[in-house]
């Protein structure tokens, strides 16, 4: 099951890279892929407890089932205005 | 309708598109770019968004400030990208009846922008330094994986 | 400093001039002319002024504005003559380091300006009559002569 | 001793017009103004408990001396904004 991630700010610079293609067990939840980025990008250690989670732009909790094609968003603190 | 632009914003034109004539009041918020944060020298400031999150949560806001104030509108424009110094990066743009609605609906609408619109501040100091602004964490987040 | 003027107002240069680098927010308020009062429909409206102790008064709300919010500027232009419906009749402009102070004085200013500053507001009736918009007593009035 | 009065708004419209010149015994207050430009103007009758009245472009007490020259001006319920 392929799944998309998209990185911002913080969490782009902790990884080097603003996009990731995860491939995963079918079934697999929220929890799961995190589970994956954290182990490709040990980076991204620090800013776990500071980062919210969307599937296709909507805030998600990580036991959250994707399909196929998903896009999984990690967003760090905002800051806007 | 809530914009995320990469060129200068242009809030007297915002305020015009706002006016009715059956409004009295159209208040107006900028927010503008600081050259100092935190005892440091910011020379210039750069803003990211996950855009249609960015948009749907903007857009929302619009919407919300309109039913829980009663205003007549709302409008968000947010600038992406590098914005020089003195130069808004935001505008929030109210028109109601009166005015005590729409300096209250403006208000509001600014905080609850910098709470929940998936919007990234980058300041790059004069000692070439560049750090992500401390901001606030959207929703509850994910569990430790 | 403040302005009297029989010219449209033009709210994005009096924001830019009020934009500073050691400045992060912006308020505006743009009074806007209405085409219904007292369930009446206004066709247009004309400004007067006591024009010297006008402007005297507006200053004097600007310094103000300044001290007791803590602003780093407060500008005040009023229009006179015949103002056009939907058109900005009045514009106060403040610019803080941040949002809340900003927002405060500028809804301060705009009702001591509704208070204290001798400029009067004709309706014109689409019925053809014209009125005086009911007022504020300025400070004590004289005895009855 | 001259003083010119100035009528706005209301005022100017229930006086006529828009600018008087009063010419009072030396000593007179603005009370003696205000009774002055009464009599000549019986149409302000109803507006006189609402007019604050400056001299000079300072609000004023009827007790206030004008001095020769001075502008007191009739001002009604101000309606700005």
């Amino acid at each position: 099951m392929n799944v998309t991630v998209l990185l911002f700010a913080q969490a782009r610079d902790r990884a080097g890279r603003g996009r990731l293609d995860l491939d995963l067990e079918p079934g697999s939840r929220v929890s799961d892929a995190l589970r994956e980025i954290a182990r490709a990008h040990p980076g991204l250690e620090p800013l776990w407890p500071h980062l919210a989670v969307a599937v296709n732009g909507e805030l998600s909790a990580p036991d959250m089932p994707l399909a196929e094609g998903a896009e999984l968003a990690l967003l760090p603190p905002v800051s806007g205005g | 309708m809530a914009e995320l632009v990469h060129v200068p914003i242009d809030s007297g034109q915002l305020a015009r598109a706002a006016a009715r004539p059956d409004c009295g009041a159209i208040a107006q918020f900028l927010g503008t770019t600081r050259d100092h944060h935190a005892g440091r020298r910011v020379a210039s400031l750069t803003y990211e968004a996950y855009e249609p999150m960015a948009l749907a949560a903007l857009a929302s806001i619009e919407a919300e400030a309109v039913t829980r104030f009663g205003v007549a509108s709302c409008n968000i424009v947010h600038r992406l990208g590098e914005v020089p110094l003195a130069e808004s990066s935001v505008a929030v743009t109210v028109a109601s009846a009166h005015r005590v609605a729409a300096f209250d609906a403006c208000r509001w609408a600014m905080d609850e922008l910098k709470r929940s619109v998936p919007i990234w501040k980058r300041e790059r100091f004069e000692d070439g330094d560049s750090e992500w602004v401390e901001g606030s964490k959207l929703g509850a987040g994910p569990d430790r994986p």
